[in-house]
């Protein structure tokens, strides 16, 4: 017996090594993401999501156009150098290689930027990695879909004046950026301080070192500051550790907004009652009431399929992002049937579809996804697409939604994404492209 | 065995040398001095500060008081490898080999004074590092000749008995062709034929090479035997000092050490 | 059993010191330097060359630098990455600022910048020993990264600290395809790890395994303890700092000074002790072991639950593979605690013995 | 060998020939100082040629002697060359002989210079100095210890050869001259013979005779320049001067002086000679490591071990010898030969070797098969001093295990009734020095030579030798008895090292049996049997039974044989001591001496024959150190089964 | 100069050092008894802290689940000492901190895959906020939960001191570590101590995975606070149970000030590597620790 597995999984190997049996009429898309470590509770309920979708669409409609979807999980442990082994593992896999990529890392991204690029591989980065790759000319593989960093900052301090009562209450005020000091939290400074400076409010950068267990020292610099409000931009621990932190120096909750991915079930649960009263941003909302997410619930989990283990966090944040990207990879695929035909696509095709998505509020309810998610654009010049922002606000059970879309300030962030995506073209000697010449 | 040494001038001299650990006085004031080519033991019971007494020659430890004269030079306090460069070298009590190492590099440490490539040169094992290191290979081939240690030489030295290590830190310690040799208990937990051995090398060594010897040894009958001048230390103070006939006729060491059961 | 060893006889003494003194070892190696640098460029695909093959190369040549470092001279350090982070970021700023000195001299001078980190962190080392020592190299691996991510001009105040190696040319010579990209680190590695082999076998080599093995007596023949401990940090960030910026130039590509993280520095750490501490092939087998032993689980346990269908969640599968990474390196130690390098030298006695077993 | 070597009649003509012919080809190498310390043909005619200058510049003059005295280096046989440029006769004399035994040559030969390797020697000759007033000069290779040696006779080799150079410099045309003057008559050089009762004897062989035999057996195997050889035996053995002085001489080959005795092993496989000599002792202690490390092995190694050789048993000879063998056996033996005779030859340092020959007493039949069947070509040959070693030869393709071989070229063989073998061949020696009665004795008129020996020429032309003339003999029933022969029948076991049968005018055989303490201590060891020393060992029970099966195994096998079935060993007893050369036991080659074995263990041989079981010993031994001291043991005597001759018909 | 806040600094620095000292009492117990350098003490603390919230989150009474937890520390201890270090037993230390990095591995994994790998909070009762009448009095925030995690650390102390003063166990712990050979004199197998020390040091696993779980929630990030305690180590001595608390104490409170006062002048996160500069340049001027004895090289 032992020996007969043993013989399987040789079998398997040599199959693996020698490019794997050849599958018809299916869609390759990796799911390369985390299920170990600290950032494990991100990954699995990103990539769960994702999987979900694709699984339900299986179910339900057969594939897309008739081509099933196919995965095959690999552990990056969000690291640089394992998810560029997974990317490069994946990449080739049968019968398309890898047609879109969700790295789910900042650094990952950052490191398949030139390699995507060059394999004609898409990356999706839906909410993280390099936000200047917004600007399509000079990014053609890379799509921070939906809204970057510096749009979400710039929803984040309309939403601050909103509270204030007009933006032109901003000034004078005092806003402290708690981020996580590393590449990731460091990609708002420069937003802010733009901002900082046009609409006269007094910005201070405290960073926190990774991973972020132990913040009394910055806590108490902020008691010290007195800001009228915190911005949280962390990541894992350092979440529910500044919520905690933000208890113990009696800072008020309801004055801290978190980024998005200071926003989800798992950074606030560890912290209990102290994360009451919390605001963050988000681009996906939780539930399983939008009828996307109840499909999802019908055709996969009362099926017994599903790819979370625990099924309380369906409908959790991570949980219906990973069905919004799964939602977007989808309807890419469905753009690029449209104009290559109803098979297997590669990469470079799959690019295109990504490329013209155009997700209205029409197309929103036919996919069951009003509320859910944003309407979305995407367009050569423009690879974000959305950019709008919704609040949530923590009340120790669940979130609640506090806003509508808050849409981002292009006139704020988009010379910044050409003068910085300028500067990376001019670095590395590429041409970009003339939008007006893209069909 | 024949004592025609041609003794010489006094080439190391010990001066009213003082040492402590903490509040524990190791050494009190001892002063000696060695002539060049002799045998010169430092005998004692044990923690007379005997092994202290080297460690101070040779810079390990450093004298709270005193002072010592090397080839005319005074100095009070000098770190170990300038007592090395000086011409001063030694072996050690409990074996000081390097472990992970095979006699051959164990020799050739020894000889790293008279090297002169620097490390890019080396990593590079180009014309003078090579050159350099087949030619002091060569010299530690004399060595290794003169201690007839020929069968081990590439043998990591943790493999080989007790006796074998002693004679390779005696090859390490003679590969640097030191002026003055100190050896400490070189005969320590050996067997009477190892013993003989070990004497006939020490005796060869200082014969060959005219090496100064000064040794520190339980053994009284090897002492006494090899031995040109013998110093005798209690609780690290000196109280006898003179040939091997003299030390033995000596009331005070015949009460502190001789009288002792050994 | 395949050694033939009857008739190899040496007339020189440059003959007997040579790094492979037997003649099947010296074919063995020239077959496998053909296979590296011909044979695996042309059969090895995509996946091999720029996943495996080149990251597993760089990480041994930081392996053989911290080998040289702790295996040689005794002292343990856990700031390789960050002698690796700095010849990632120096390099890219030589190329950056200095784009007419060309790549290998801005690698060399990379190094040597990490060289001259390391030997600013390895002055403790005079004082302190071991464990406490290996702790206060943490010291190094935090700040240098705390510097890297707040002075802007190592990352050409690239707004997150990230930087974008550039292409690597020499002589007009774009290496871009990952064979180029391969063939360029092996070509460093091969002549770093020859270089490494030549100083260790040399007076360098000895002094610091002197220095390792008995620190009182290697003063006493007169090795200077402070410069043989310096000279060891400092070879050893020169190849780790090498190492960094392949693993930028070759690999990652794109680099934020977390790459060179923590993690990093023990990955290199558990290399060079399932490999074998003091020994530069130890570097390359704990390199292989420690980079392909997590890929090879994670096929494995894919292909098994692939093939069988058996429906294991990818969480615990992922996990198990944490448990038998953990078991193995647990596993290795016991049956050789002296590493894969140990264990191939006892195979290879008995190979030359055989079919004697002593 | 295709090479004209006419009128190079002496060695230092040959010499010459080489220096000019093959001037920087490796002619010897001595491990030294870690590595192969190599000195071409040109360099061993410059040294040579000063050690001549320096020696004539003592006063060295043609026909005086030179003693030669110790191991196996390379200025050691530069002295033997230079002493015969000079018309001077070198003698090379055992290194591990006691002073006393260096006496009778010294003055039987009056000489009066000797070349020695170092201080051991020279303290040796300073000892029976006194007695040996003809000697003037001693020389020493190695100074070490030499420092306070202040006797005049004594002069450093360097001195020696520095006095040469001066010599050479104001006398340039004398060496040329002097070699020149040789001719083939000319003595080349003497041997004592061990003589195992009286004085040795010194025989004296020419440039001719050497020369004539080196150059037949190298024709014969076609030996050349690129071959190689270990000079590991005494250099005074007239075998070792052969293979490592005249037959390079004449072939331009190279020979490798090993650095100690102890190192032989190691050093022979770094070398892989190319063209070995081992007596069968030697290549009975390497089998005897090969077993006993063999059996430390693991089963799958031992598995591999027993599968192979048992292959190589069968077909492995035959395969040497060039003989038709079917596929599948030749593809067994392939990978035999990959996974364990190459091995094996390889940790034997026989990998190279073209032609080994073993020679000086019988071969156990199974010892010769088991190198052979590894692939290594083990010939036997007959020959002795007197006939400048080669006699008989085995031609490739033609090896038997009991025969020698045919004669060589050149040699002529003839019987006396009483089967003694006659010898004529142009490599027989002059005459015994200053003795000539036994010269006359050994070397009829007609130039036979008379060896001693019993033997006849089989079918096929193959030499035959059974025994020595005068130790065959008969039991009291006229049953033949071949002492050695049944000795080396229990010698071919590896537990027993020596054996002395005893049974000359008896009624029955009876024998002593010395252990190999290695063999069975690794044995006991095996077993948990502890024992505190070889006699404690030998006196074990269960040692008795293990050394029983073997003696019973040589009757069962003797039984075999109608000539000698009658002679089958009934009673045995393990000596209490290993025997030993220092107590005149052994010769200096290692041969036992059984008539001298018997005198001084009289009592226990009238105990083999009265019955007893057990007898009372007290023996005076000596120890290494010199030291002498007593033993005392009760031994005990053993009766082993003997097999009737139709018994063992039968089950064969 | 706020001299309160000074102050606040100043108290929440050394009570943040208290949170350190407990981490590195594991280690130091570990240390002291078998020489090891126990990488996995931060992977025991995840796993005890995780194995105890989970019992709780099934409904498991606080006191029943922490004996359960207790118990399944106790086991791991003996398990580790069989597998792991028996084996290993005379390996030079480098090979046993391999070991034991190995063992974080599969104390990671295992704990994950039995209790998943979702973030938990935990509550122990004490709110972590700040005394108000401190806080209105004084202007000082010095939270509760702080000075609880304190008292715990005291008590924890005590008893580990009575432990090894007063029992048998605890002796024969002390005289291994002095000597191996002595320890044999007492009677007490050197296996059966390894095991115990490892229980213990499980027990006090637990006991700093509590105090931290309660404060950043229970998640795989918790093993991350070995790294907290490294510093406190070399200050302290890895063999020096006051060492632990008192280079905690002294580590806390520099780092807090560090990053407060002189942090921002650099940008901040220098509390990423301040402590253990501060640990270097203790330990150059004094090699053997704050409680350490200076060693004589005998040669």
């Amino acid at each position: 017996m032992k020996r007969k597995n043993l013989a399987i999984t040789l079998a398997a190997l040599a199959a693996f090594v020698a490019g794997g049996a050849q599958a018809q009429n299916e869609q390759f898309i990796p799911a390369n993401g985390y299920w170990v470590g600290p950032y494990a509770p991100g990954g699995s309920g990103f990539f769960g999501g994702i999987i979900d979708y694709f699984q339900m669409l299986n179910t339900r409609d057969g594939g897309i156009g008739g081509v099933k979807l196919t995965w095959e999980k690999c552990e990056t442990e969000y690291n640089n150098a394992r998810g560029v082994e997974c990317y490069e593992r994946s990449k080739k896999h049968p019968p398309t290689g890898a047609s879109v990529i969700h790295p789910l890392s900042t650094g990952i991204t950052y490191s398949l930027i030139e390699k995507a690029t060059a394999d004609k591989i898409p990356v999706i980065s839906m909410g993280y990695g390099r936000t200047d790759a917004a600007d399509g000319r000079v990014f053609p593989y890379i799509f921070p879909l939906i809204t970057t960093y510096w749009s979400q900052n710039t929803a984040v301090i309309k939403f601050i004046g909103r509270k204030e009562g007009g933006m032109d209450k901003l000034k004078g005020k005092k806003i402290v950026n708690l981020y996580h000091d590393s590449a990731y939290g460091k990609e708002t400074l420069p937003v802010l301080d733009v901002q900082a400076k046009k609409y006269g409010f007094e910005v201070t950068h405290i960073a926190v070192p990774h991973p972020g267990n132990e913040q009394q020292a910055q806590w108490l610099e902020i008691r010290r500051i007195k800001p009228d409000w915190v911005i949280l931009r962390g990541w894992g621990v350092m979440n529910p550790t500044a919520l905690k932190a933000a208890a113990r120096a009696g800072y008020p909750r309801d004055k801290m907004v978190g980024e998005w991915w200071s926003g989800a079930e798992e950074d606030v649960i560890p912290a209990g009652d102290a994360a009451k009263g919390y605001i963050a941003a988000a681009f996906n909302l939780p539930g399983t009431s939008f009828p996307a997410m109840q499909d999802v619930v019908k055709y996969v989990y009362n099926k017994g399929k599903g790819d979370l283990d625990d099924k309380t966090r369906i409908g959790s944040i991570y949980h219906t992002r990973g069905v919004v990207a799964g939602i977007i990879t989808a309807e890419a695929i469905r753009d690029a049937q449209a104009k290559y035909g109803k098979k297997p696509l590669t990469g470079e095709q799959v690019r295109w579809g990504i490329e013209h998505l155009n997700i209205d509020d029409k197309r929103l309810k036919e996919l069951g996804a009003v509320g859910l998610m944003q309407a979305l654009k995407v367009s050569c010049m423009d690879h974000e697409g959305g950019g709008a922002v919704k609040f949530l606000q923590w009340d120790g059970k669940k979130w609640n939604v506090i806003t509508d879309w808050i849409s981002s300030d292009q006139s704020i962030v988009r010379p910044m994404i050409e003068q910085s995506a300028a500067q990376y073209a001019k670095e590395k000697g590429i041409t970009p492209r003339d939008c007006s010449k893209e069909s | 065995m024949s004592q025609t040494r041609n003794v010489g001038d006094v080439i190391l001299n010990v001066e009213n040398v003082s040492l402590a650990f903490g509040g524990v006085k190791a050494i009190t004031e001892v002063s000696f001095d060695v002539r060049e080519h002799e045998i010169r033991a430092i005998i004692g019971p044990n923690g007379a500060g005997k092994s202290s007494m080297l460690n101070v020659i040779n810079g390990v430890y450093h004298p709270q008081q005193g002072s010592i004269t090397f080839k005319g030079l005074t100095r009070s306090d000098v770190d170990s490898h300038e007592a090395a460069k000086q011409g001063i070298a030694r072996t050690f009590q409990n074996i000081a080999l390097f472990k992970g190492m095979t006699v051959l590099d164990n020799i050739m440490t020894g000889r790293n004074l008279k090297m002169r490539c620097n490390f890019l040169q080396q990593a590079l094992w180009i014309g003078p590092a090579r050159r350099e290191e087949m030619e002091h290979r060569r010299q530690v081939e004399e060595v290794i000749d003169f201690l007839e240690i020929q069968h081990i030489r590439k043998t990591p030295v943790g493999r080989l008995p007790y006796g074998l290590q002693k004679r390779v830190e005696l090859a390490r310690a003679l590969a640097a062709e030191p002026e003055m040799l100190l050896l400490d208990e070189p005969m320590a937990g050996m067997n009477v034929e190892e013993k003989q051995d070990m004497c006939r090398f020490v005796l060869d060594v200082n014969d060959h090479f005219g090496t100064t010897i000064v040794l520190i040894e339980h053994d009284m009958g090897v002492v006494m035997d090899i031995s040109d001048r013998v110093v005798v230390l209690e609780y690290g103070r000196k109280i006898a000092d003179g040939t091997p006939d003299e030390v033995r006729g000596n009331q005070k060491v015949i009460d502190a050490y001789l009288g002792v059961a050994h | 059993m395949l050694y033939r060893e009857a008739g190899q006889f040496k007339t020189t003494y440059a003959e007997d010191q040579q790094i492979f003194p037997i003649r099947q070892d010296r074919i063995a190696m020239a077959l496998l330097l053909v296979v590296a640098f011909v044979v695996v460029p042309m059969i090895a695909n995509q996946y091999w060359l720029a996943a495996i093959l080149t990251p597993f190369l760089i990480l041994a040549l930081a392996a053989l630098g911290l080998n040289i470092l702790t295996g040689y001279a005794g002292q343990l350090s856990l700031g390789t990455a960050a002698f690796m982070a700095v010849g990632a970021f120096m390099t890219y700023n030589f190329v950056l600022r200095m784009p007419w000195l060309g790549i290998i001299p801005s690698l060399v001078l990379a190094g040597l910048c990490a060289a001259g980190v390391g030997i600013a962190f390895g002055l403790p080392s005079l004082r302190i020993k071991g464990f406490y020592l290996a702790v206060a190299t943490l010291a190094c691996q935090f700040f240098v990264l705390w510097v890297l991510q707040r002075v802007g001009w190592f990352s050409n105040h690239s707004t997150s600290g990230v930087i974008t190696a550039q292409k690597i040319v020499i002589l007009g010579y774009e290496f871009v395809s990952p064979a180029s990209k391969y063939l360029f680190t092996l070509a460093v590695v091969a002549v770093m790890a020859l270089a490494a082999k030549n100083l260790m076998r040399s007076q360098t080599g000895r002094a610091f395994m002197a220095v390792r093995d008995m620190d009182v007596a290697a003063s006493v023949i007169g090795i200077r303890m402070m410069g043989t401990k310096l000279l060891a940090f400092g070879i050893s960030s020169f190849y780790c700092g090498v190492a960094g910026a392949l693993y930028a130039f070759c690999y990652l590509g794109t680099v934020e000074p977390e790459a060179f993280s923590l993690d990093l520095s023990f990955r290199v750490l558990f290399m060079i002790i399932i490999g074998g501490v003091g020994s530069i092939l130890g570097s390359f087998l704990g390199a292989a072991f420690i980079t392909l032993l997590p890929i090879i689980l994670s096929v494995l346990s894919g292909a098994f639950s692939h093939v069988t269908g058996i429906e294991i969640s990818y969480a615990v599968l992922s996990n198990f593979e944490l448990i038998v990474f953990g078991g193995l390196i647990i596993f290795f130690l016991i049956v050789e605690p002296q590493g894969l390098a140990r264990l191939w030298q006892i195979t290879k006695e008995k190979l030359r013995l055989w079919p004697f077993p002593h | 060998m295709s090479e004209d070597l006419s009128g190079l009649d002496t060695f230092p003509k040959l010499l010459a020939h080489h220096a000019q012919v093959r001037g920087a080809r490796p002619a010897i190498r001595e491990k030294d100082l870690g590595i192969w310390q190599t000195h071409t043909w040109g360099d061993v005619a410059r040294e040579v040629r000063r050690i001549a200058c320096g020696l004539a510049a003592l006063g060295f003059r043609r026909g005086d002697h030179l003693a030669v005295i110790g191991d196996n280096r390379p200025r050691m046989y530069w002295a033997v060359c230079a002493t015969q440029a000079l018309g001077g006769i070198p003698v090379p004399m055992y290194q591990d002989a006691v002073a006393t035994e260096m006496a009778y040559p010294i003055q039987n030969a009056e000489i009066g210079f000797a070349v020695v390797e170092d201080q051991e020697q020279v303290d040796k000759l300073l000892e029976i100095l006194p007695q040996c007033p003809s000697l003037k000069r001693i020389f020493y290779d190695e100074s070490r210890g030499m420092r306070h040696y202040t006797q005049e006779q004594l002069m450093e080799y360097e001195k020696l050869t520095a006095l040469g150079d001066e010599y050479d410099k104001a006398h340039p045309d004398f060496y040329p001259a002097e070699v020149a003057k040789g001719s083939g008559a000319d003595t080349a050089g003497m041997f004592f013979t061990s003589g195992t009762t009286s004085h040795p004897k010194g025989v004296v062989l020419t440039h001719a005779a050497l020369i004539d035999r080196a150059l037949a057996a190298a024709k014969m195997e076609g030996l050349d320049e690129t071959d190689e050889v270990l000079a590991y035996l005494p250099p005074a053995w007239i075998g070792q001067n052969i293979f490592s002085y005249a037959q390079p001489f004449v072939t331009g080959y190279c020979i490798c002086c090993p650095e100690s005795s102890e190192t032989v092993m190691s050093d022979m496989r770094e070398i892989g000679p190319t063209y070995y000599f081992a007596p069968p002792r030697v290549l009975e202690a390497m089998l005897t490591q090969v077993s006993i490390r063999m059996e430390d092995a693991s089963a799958l190694k031992r598995g591999l071990y027993g599968y192979f050789m048992a292959v190589a048993g069968r077909v492995g000879g035959a395969i040497l010898d060039g003989k038709p063998v079917g596929g599948f056996d030749r593809l067994m033996y392939a990978l035999g030969d990959l996974v364990m005779y190459g091995p094996l030859r390889n940790v034997l340092g026989m990998s190279r070797v073209h032609v080994a020959y073993t020679a000086g007493e019988a071969i156990g039949p199974d010892l010769f098969r088991f190198y052979r069947s590894i692939g290594i070509n083990l010939k036997q040959l007959y020959g002795s001093t007197e006939t400048s070693v080669f006699v008989c030869i085995q031609p490739d393709g033609q090896v038997k295990a009991d025969t020698v071989g045919p004669a060589v070229a050149g040699v002529e063989l003839k019987f006396t009734p009483q089967r003694e073998l006659l010898i004529r061949s142009p490599g027989l020696f002059k005459e015994y020095y200053k003795n000539p009665q036994a010269t006359a004795e050994a070397k009829d008129a007609e130039g036979w030579f008379h060896t001693g020996d019993a033997g006849f020429v089989d079918p096929d032309g193959h030499l035959k030798i059974i025994d020595r003339v005068k130790d065959v003999g008969t039991l009291n029933d006229g049953t033949l008895f071949a002492p050695k022969y049944l000795e080396n029948k229990l010698k071919f076991f590896p537990y027993i090292k020596e054996a002395v049968a005893f049974g000359q005018d008896r009624d029955k055989a009876c024998a002593f049996i010395n252990l190999d303490a290695e063999a069975v201590g690794n044995w006991a060891e095996k077993r948990n049997l502890s024992y505190s020393g070889y006699t404690d060992l030998a006196s074990q029970d269960a040692v008795y039974d293990l050394i029983r099966e073997c003696v019973e195994k040589v009757n069962a096998d003797l039984a075999l044989e109608p000539e000698i079935a009658g002679s089958q060993i009934h009673r045995f007893l393990i000596l209490h001591k290993e025997m030993d050369a220092d107590d005149g036991e052994l010769t200096r080659t290692r041969k036992v001496r059984r008539g001298y074995i018997g005198e001084k263990y009289a009592t226990l041989v009238a105990a083999l024959y009265d019955g007893r079981s057990s007898v009372h010993v007290e023996a005076q031994v000596r120890y290494e150190d010199g030291r002498t001291g007593s033993i005392s043991a009760d031994l005990k005597i053993c009766d082993a089964k003997t097999s009737s001759p139709q018994a063992a018909k039968r089950a064969a | 100069m706020n001299w309160a806040f000074f102050f606040e600094v100043l108290i929440g620095g050394l009570l943040a050092g208290v949170m350190y000292s407990l981490v590195a009492l594991g280690f130091v117990l570990i240390y002291k008894a078998s020489g090891v350098f126990n990488f996995a003490q931060g992977s025991m603390v995840f796993f005890a802290a995780l194995t105890f919230v989970s019992l709780t989150e099934r409904g498991m009474n606080l006191w029943v689940a922490m004996a359960v937890t207790l118990g399944v520390m106790v086991v791991l201890g003996i398990v580790i000492e069989r597998v792991v270090l028996r084996p290993l037993v005379n390996q030079p230390p480098i090979t046993l901190f391999m070991a034991t990095i190995g063992l974080t591995f599969v104390l990671e994994g295992l704990s994950q895959i039995v209790w998943g790998s979702q973030p938990h909070g935990l509550e122990l009762g004490i709110p972590d906020v700040p005394m108000e009448w401190l806080s209105k009095s004084a202007n000082i925030n010095i939270s509760q939960f702080d000075l609880f995690a304190a008292g715990v650390s005291g008590v924890l102390v005590a008893v580990l001191a009575v432990f090894f003063q007063k029992t048998r166990i605890g002796r024969a712990l002390r005289a291994v570590a002095d000597d191996h050979q002595a320890a044999l004199a007492v009677g007490i197998p050197l296996q059966h101590i390894w095991a115990i020390v490892w229980a213990v040091a499980g027990f006090v696993a637990l006991v700093a995975g509590l105090m931290w779980g309660a404060r950043n929630g229970v998640q795989y990030s918790l093993t991350f606070v070995a790294l907290k305690a490294l510093p406190v180590l070399i200050l302290g001595g890895f063999e020096s149970i006051p060492g632990a608390i008192l280079g905690g104490l002294i580590i806390g409170a520099s780092e807090k000030l560090a990053e407060v006062y002189i942090g921002p002048y650099f940008g901040g996160g220098i509390e990423s590597w301040f402590a253990y500069v501060i640990a270097l340049l203790f330990l150059l001027v004094r090699p053997e620790g704050l409680f350490g004895e200076k060693r004589i090289d005998r040669v």
